[in-house]
């Protein structure tokens, strides 16, 4: 099964990226050219790599939100809301606390996953409470989270004077890696390479194991797969979408707290969603809604991204092909019944009439 | 007079926010009575303004340009179709793909036809969508305001009467709530359960490309990449607002228009309140509504569930 | 750091709109892509996606060996700020932001965007047949601030010598994507009695011209000559030539005098801010000849034009 | 018997065979049907009765094989071609849109619209269709409510409704897919008097049922599978229903359940007067009282929907109490949570085994653990124990001979019989002072009900309290100590269970008594 899902999800990739490629041969642009580019953006330097690593970070985690409220049976639309939180929080724990270095890092990301937590957890709330479909709710908080960070960016104390951004964090919140460090790896560390990349490792370790060992997690599983066999057993239902909500919404705000604590420093003024939480929901996808999936499909999602919009300054390609291969990517990985139709093709053949026959 | 005409005011922004919303949550109506989930509404929606300024700007006939709009959604729905009906695909999956490949698509084919923007070129208001109602009433009087809309938010209530008509009066409805509700019932009765999925499906994609057109060709006249951002994905938390019908995802889509109507009246009076909060006030008020009136909302019992025929 | 070869090499790193933003990434991109066919320099551009793009485009512009790069856009304020001081050898340049302490191979570059919405603060307030004329921001900050503070101060000065008393109705978006938003305040205003709004929104402004269209009441224009847009309302639009400020420096680095360690003001008198050059269609040659009076009153500093809230009080009680 | 035309072959299926990859689930099957007769099929769980069946109203193309209707060969390749060719299915889950009316259920596929001159306007006609439906149902004497919701009508009246749907289609050979699992005595009289009526009337009606009775009572001629193969076909007044039986399983079967004397103990568990409201806020449970005595197996007869359902969930902390109280072992456990409940010393087999009663997506080994995965040694503080888990499976797999003998199988891929093993092994290995056993053999065939039967004597004969709520009334009257009628939410009535026959219980169950009561009042 699981080898199986992996070979589907690799053909899916391959499948994109052909097609990718037959569309930009049809406006006249090379593919290997466009490839070529992408592959070089991404390991032609060592700090082409670490950059792809730091794009991933956040994916990697958000997408581990949304694939662990998938496995106890919610979907949560609101890993961006929650990211904003996340990222507001720590931005402003960052700067407005002053506490010693690492300790000041552990308490932004911890406040920031806590109020992420709420966050989320408050349509996990009104799911239980009131019978409200997170989806609504969500999309809904995703806006609220949205307005509600440009309020306190616009505030006064926050705001950084003559930018269209909040101050920036102190020193002693970073997760950067101290400076220094790793000569030794060329330009690897050119890049502002932080601690987000291991903790994102870490807690996709650390839900995988919440998810198979342990009460909580067969509980969640439980209700995720079937809530009236988990009333029947004992197990409340209601306080478990609550704390699946909040887990979920404390990983997304995590990703933000990440983002801010180890690469940007400060949040800006949001004009959009920029997408982390939607581009969360495909990477669980592509991951197989698991945890340590999501690694790999967060890696791929940030160097599809940072290598892929590379092909329209060097080449003048449309970069938008990025979202096109990444739409066919998911698209086919929701169809694993289409690429078994496709591999086994030949394999059918040979077998021929007796097959038809029973069909 | 003025306190009405403040009204009229509200109401008519209350209808040009809506009118895109509700072809799009329409649309949601259509596919989920089937038991087909779109998460795509987004999409397709996108794809639907693209190609209806497109081929607005091209052709002059914001009719043609309308119906392109809704072909263009079509196809990109029959995309899901293929996936979620014929290969039981997962359908949020699904949409989320069409969710990334209708707004690249849209700029992609932007870039290739406008000169690399990703912006096309704005329609003349003589081949926009007509006003039917234009010039009929003194300008800014009330009636005016509330009825001098275009011809694409009439459309859209007409569209609501249509697909309510369609869904509980006509024998198609009838199989397509059945399919949505029972499949294998539907199936042992003869009912080719694919082909009514297909139909609805598609319709769906149809109506969110006819909401994306009434964003470009209507509200305003040319497609941006920030045009449709998030309407989509409103529209779809409108349909489950009215729990899967056509009449109820109307109210949640002009309660949310109203909202947004009251957000651009206050903040064009002297209250002063952050814009930044005012902003919030549409989304919180649905949340607000939500909690106390509507609660628990259950789609068609077979939503979201791929129908597999029987055979192994 | 030179980049082998003879020709110079320029880049620039967009803002999240893209370099076909019909704005001023793209201006920015006009005057790089019109200074490598003039100059024989090869240009090139990096679009970033999100703010989060900044940083690595700058530093894949670097490794492309660029001899200047630009950054277009207050946003990347910071991040070039970074990038100059890692790469002391790369020269670098940016748009629409001014450090206090500019390194030696910075350039900053700013528009007196308060300037041109000047001039079309007093044309609005010359035209209004109602007394009233309105101003729509994308959301707070200050560059649009400027932009607002400028043109109220145009329409307060023209009620001062023109005995007026024409009124402006100011309201923000919240949003720069919202099309539906900018229509909905723009009819909000045109129905409150103001016939011209001037707009400093982004896409949000697409709404407020979709407004001016269908109401057939006047709209102004913002960043580039947006009268294409609505040819028959757009009467002006307040110009920020990008362009030219972009064109400028390069030429100054292809000319040796690359203005290091200063930020570089365009305003009126270097051409680099202005109205749209079709403004004659519309407004009147007397009120454009006062226009121009008042260029050359700006330009001569008989007239200084406020750009923030403090600044438009000192202005308007010096009146 | 008078009915038939022995001439007219309706039906011949010829050598069908139908593979499920290499499964092999009809093996080379005769059978032939002739007009105005009722066939019954009979065979195990799993035997390939439904298959066959559902080869004959094309929902299965055969691998191999012929089939004739009425001696024409017909190429059945989806249902649309049976429907044609007069034949109509009544399934074993019932195919019915719930939220649909009567009326709407019955057109579907075949609805009734209105048509101006030569346009077909696909506008739906109800009112001329639910006079259809009003004709019909009078012709064949089966009475429903055209315009009442699936949802609000008993589980009796949605067969009717599958019956008329078939008729509605112009159906003259009916295919009956365990018609009566789901009635009450009452009901499957009448649904016996309405297939003769209907043979009567020149119809023809294969039925499938493991009810050996009901063969001796309805059917004419009886053809036998086991294993996919046919075994016998016979004449129904030839045999006996240990013949059948015998037939059936390929061995001997022991009907009568074997039980020790009952040694009645001491309360274990008082229901007071009771209300237990169900989902449309009426009241389901109206002030029902029962006491449950250790060693003793209680039944409780009654007719669907006269608040079994709400009983049990009441009981067991899934639906609120109204009002009364439930003491179990001198606690007082209304209104408490399940989890307590559980706790306490209380276990449910739940009537619905697929929603309730497990995880479809958990492993049989997840699933062995729902009530007690917080515990010892399954797990310590909130780390799960695999190891123990999986040993705990194994066992039980073992003693409760679950099928496969694989702990890590989805409960999903297990089958009914298999399924309701797990279930029972669970609750019986949580070791209750009460086990509330609720339709536990609903669907099973003889051998998985004998094991079944086997285990609930078995918790009773150690002295342990069951509390069994069945529609079958047989189950209920062999298995019970003291029976309770269950009507209108309420005990009317509670008798000695070796005193009570079919004919009083019936008569109590379709609220007979009340009536006097009320006469006598
Ligand atoms: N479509 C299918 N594809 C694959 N396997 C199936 C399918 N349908 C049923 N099965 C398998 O067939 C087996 C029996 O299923 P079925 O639902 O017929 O059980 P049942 O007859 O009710 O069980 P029992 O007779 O043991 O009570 C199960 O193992 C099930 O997983
Ligand atoms: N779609 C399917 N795919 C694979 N196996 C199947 C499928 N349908 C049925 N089977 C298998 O075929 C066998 C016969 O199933 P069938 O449903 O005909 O049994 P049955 O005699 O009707 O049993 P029951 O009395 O439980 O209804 C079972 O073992 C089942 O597992
Ligand atoms: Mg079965
Ligand atoms: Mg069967």
């Amino acid at each position: 099964m699981k080898e199986n899902r992996l070979k589907f999800t690799l053909i899916a990739i391959l499948i994109g990226l052909v097609i990718g490629a037959i569309i930009l041969l049809a406006v006249g642009y090379n593919p290997l050219e466009a490839y070529g580019i992408m592959i070089a953006g991404v390991f032609g330097s060592p700090k082409y790599i670490s950059w792809t690593i730091i794009k991933s970070t956040p994916l990697i985690l958000t997408g581990i939100s949304v694939a662990f409220a998938f496995k106890t049976g919610l979907f949560n639309i609101g890993a961006e809301g929650q990211f904003i939180v996340g990222a507001l929080v720590a931005t402003m724990v960052g700067y407005f606390w002053h506490l010693p270095p690492v300790l000041h890092a552990i308490v932004a990301l911890l406040l920031a996953c806590l109020a992420a937590g709420l966050w989320g957890g408050f349509a996990g709330f009104l799911k239980s409470k009131f019978g409200v479909n997170e989806v609504i709710t969500t999309i809904m908080l995703n806006w609220i989270a949205l307005y509600l960070s440009n309020f306190f960016v616009y505030w006064d104390k926050f705001k950084r004077p003559n930018s269209e951004a909040s101050q920036k964090i102190l020193s002693s919140a970073s997760i950067a890696f101290p400076k220094g460090l790793g000569s030794s790896l060329g330009s690897f560390f050119d890049a502002p390479v932080n601690f987000g990349f291991i903790i994102a490792i870490l807690v996709a370790f650390l839900i995988k194991y919440i998810l198979n060992d342990t009460t909580l997690g067969y509980e969640l599983r439980a209700v995720g797969f079937n809530k009236d066999a988990a009333e029947y057993g004992g197990i409340n239902v209601k306080k478990n979408m609550v704390t699946a909500m909040m887990i979920a919404g404390a990983i997304s705000g995590l990703a933000g707290a990440v983002h801010v604590l180890g690469v940007t420093n400060e949040i800006s003024i949001l004009s959009a969603m920029e997408g982390n939480g939607f581009d969360g929901i495909a990477v669980s996808l592509i991951g197989g809604n698991s945890p340590i999936g999501c690694i790999f499909a967060g890696l791929l999602f940030g160097a599809l991204k940072y290598g892929g919009y590379k092909i329209q300054p060097m080449m003048g390609a449309p970069s938008e092909i990025i979202n096109i291969v990444i739409g066919i990517i998911v698209f086919f990985i929701a169809m694993p019944k289409m690429i078994e139709g496709l591999t086994t093709m030949r394999s059918r053949r040979k077998r021929g009439g007796e097959v038809e026959r029973s069909k | 007079m003025n306190a009405l005409n403040d009204l009229g005011l509200i109401i008519g922004i209350s209808l040009m926010y809506a009118a895109p919303l509700m072809y799009t949550a329409l649309g949601g109506v259509m596919t989920e009575n089937s038991g087909v989930v779109n998460i795509g509404l987004e999409g397709m929606m996108t794809i639907g303004a693209f190609v209806g300024a497109t081929v607005g700007f091209y052709s002059g006939n914001p009719w043609l340009a309308f119906l392109c709009a809704g072909l263009a959604g079509g196809v990109l729905a029959l995309l899901h179709a293929v996936a979620c009906v014929t290969f039981s695909a997962d359908q949020v999956v699904s949409g989320i793909a069409i969710n990334f490949l209708g707004p690249g698509l849209s700029l992609f084919l932007s870039r290739v036809f406008f000169d690399g923007a990703t912006m096309t070129k704005p329609i003349p208001l003589d081949q926009k969508m007509p006003r039917p109602l234009n010039g009929v009433f003194a300008q800014n009087s009330f009636l005016d305001l509330v009825f001098n809309q275009y011809a694409t938010v009439y459309l859209a209530f007409l569209l609501v009467f249509i697909v309510w008509y369609i869904l509980y009066k006509t024998k198609i409805g009838l199989r397509i709530r059945a399919v949505g509700e029972h499949p294998r019932a539907a199936d042992t009765l003869g009912i080719d359960v694919y082909k009514v999925k297909y139909l609805a499906v598609i319709l769906s994609g149809v109506f969110a490309g006819f909401g994306g057109a009434a964003m470009s060709l209507a509200a305003v006249s040319n497609f941006r990449a920030t045009l449709i951002s998030g309407q989509g994905f409103i529209a779809l938390a409108a349909m489950i607002f009215g729990k899967w019908t056509p009449q109820g995802s109307m109210w949640a889509c002009l309660l949310f228009g109203v909202a947004q109507g009251l957000v651009v009246y206050l903040g064009g009076t002297d209250i002063r309140v952050s814009s930044q909060l005012l902003a919030m006030i549409p989304y919180v008020i649905t949340l607000i509504i939500l909690m106390s009136f509507v609660g628990k909302a259950t789609g068609p019992a077979a939503n979201g569930i791929p129908y597999e025929k029987n055979e192994e | 750091s030179g980049g082998g070869g003879d020709k110079l090499k320029v880049t620039m790193v967009t803002d999240v709109g893209g370099v076909n933003d019909q704005s001023f990434n793209q201006s920015a991109w006009e005057g790089l892509q019109q200074a490598g066919k003039d100059l024989d320099i090869k240009v090139s551009y990096q679009e970033s996606h999100q703010d989060a793009d900044f940083v690595p485009n700058l530093e894949t512009a670097l490794d492309a060996g660029n001899d200047l790069i630009w950054g277009i856009g207050y946003k990347l304020g910071d991040p070039i700020l970074e990038a100059a001081k890692k790469s002391p050898d790369t020269k670098y340049a940016i748009v629409d932001f001014a450090y206090e302490d500019t390194p030696e191979n910075v350039v900053g570059v700013v528009f007196k965007q308060e300037q041109p919405s000047f001039l079309v603060g007093y044309i609005a307030a010359k035209m209004t047949q109602t007394g009233k004329v309105g101003f729509v921001g994308g959301m707070e900050g200050d560059v649009i601030s400027a932009f607002e503070n400028g043109y109220h101060a145009g329409v307060e000065y023209a009620n001062k010598v023109n005995g007026t008393n024409v009124e402006v109705i100011i309201q923000y978006a919240e949003s720069f994507t919202d099309a539906a938003k900018g229509k909905a305040i723009a009819n909000s205003m045109y129905q409150q009695g103001a016939d011209i709004v001037f707009h400093a929104a982004g896409g949000v402004g697409d709404g407020v011209i979709e407004a001016a269209k269908e109401q057939d009441k006047f709209a102004i224009g913002v960043d580039r000559d947006q009268n294409y847009m609505a040819p028959d309302n757009v009467i002006t639009s307040a110009m920020k030539r990008v362009d030219v400020g972009v064109y400028n420096v390069v030429k100054d680095l292809k000319d040796e005098k690359f203005p290091g360690g200063t930020t570089v003001v365009y305003g009126l008198e270097e051409g680099a801010v202005d109205i749209a050059p079709t403004s004659d269609k519309h407004v009147p040659k007397e009120i454009l000849d006062e226009v121009e009076d008042l260029k050359k009153d700006i330009i001569d500093g008989k007239i200084e034009v406020p750009f923030n809230e403090d600044t438009f009080n000192d202005f308007v009680n010096s009146l | 018997m008078n009915n038939i035309d022995f001439s007219t072959k309706v039906i011949e299926m010829k050598g069908i065979t139908k593979k499920f990859g290499d499964f092999v689930a009809n093996d080379n099957i005769d059978l032939t049907v002739h007009k105005g007769e009722i066939h019954a099929l009979l065979g195990e769980n799993g035997a390939g009765k439904t298959t066959l069946m559902n080869v004959l109203y094309g929902l299965y193309l055969p691998t191999e094989g012929e089939i004739f209707i009425n001696g024409e060969k017909v190429q059945i390749t989806n249902p649309n071609i049976a429907i044609e060719k007069g034949i109509g299915m009544v399934h074993q889950h019932f195919m019915l849109v719930d939220k649909f009316t009567v009326v709407e259920n019955i057109i579907l596929g075949k609805e009734t619209t209105v048509k101006k001159g030569n346009w077909n306007t696909g506008h739906l006609d109800i009112k001329r269709a639910t006079k259809e439906v009003e004709e019909l149902s009078q012709k064949y004497g089966l009475y429903v409510d055209p315009n009442a919701k699936i949802e609000d009508i008993t589980v009796g009246m949605q067969q009717r409704v599958e019956i008329l749907k078939a008729l509605y289609r112009g159906a003259d050979i009916l295919i009956l897919d365990e018609p009566t699992a789901v009635l009450t005595p009452q009901e499957i009289e009448e649904l016996i008097q309405i297939m003769k009526s209907l043979t009567g009337q020149g119809k023809t009606i294969i039925i499938i049922t493991h009810k050996l009775r009901e063969i001796k009572q309805a059917a004419d001629y009886c053809t036998i599978i086991r294993r996919g193969k046919k075994i016998d076909t016979v004449k129904v007044s030839d045999v006996s229903e240990e013949d059948l039986a015998e037939k059936m399983v390929g061995r001997q079967v022991n009907f009568v359940v074997d039980k020790k004397d009952i040694e009645k103990g001491e309360v274990v568990l008082n229901v007071d007067n009771i209300v237990v409201k169900d989902n449309r806020k009426l009241k389901a449970v109206d002030g029902l009282s029962i006491e449950l005595h250790k060693g003793e197996i209680l039944g409780i007869a009654g007719v669907d929907g006269n608040g079994q359902s709400e009983l049990i969930e009441g009981l067991t902390g899934l639906r609120p109490i109204e009002s009364g109280q439930v003491i179990l072992n001198g606690e007082d456990i209304t209104n408490k949570t399940p989890q307590h409940i559980i706790e306490k010393g209380m276990s449910t087999i739940p009537e619905d085994r697929q929603r309730r009663g497990l995880v479809m997506d958990f492993s049989m080994a997840e699933n062995f653990i729902l009530e007690k995965y917080h515990k010892e040694p399954f797990s310590h503080g909130n780390k799960l124990n695999h190891d123990e888990i999986r040993e705990h499976a194994k066992e039980l797999i073992d003693k409760f001979d679950v099928r496969p003998r694989n702990e890590d199988q989805l409960a999903k891929a297990l089958s009914g019989g298999n399924q309701q093993k797990v279930i029972i092994a669970r609750e019986v290995t949580n070791d209750p002072d009460v086990l509330i056993a609720a339709q536990p053999t609903r669907g099973l065939d003889v051998g998985a009900i004998e094991f079944v039967h086997k285990s609930l004597v078995e918790q009773r004969d150690r002295g342990k309290a069951v509390l069994l709520i069945s529609f079958e009334l047989d189950e209920v009257m062999n298995l019970s100590d003291r029976i309770a009628v269950i009507f209108d939410g309420k005990i009317v009535a509670v008798l000695d269970a070796k005193k009570a026959d079919e004919k009083t219980l019936g008569y109590l169950m379709a609220g007979g008594g009340v009536d006097d009561e009320r006469k006598q009042a």
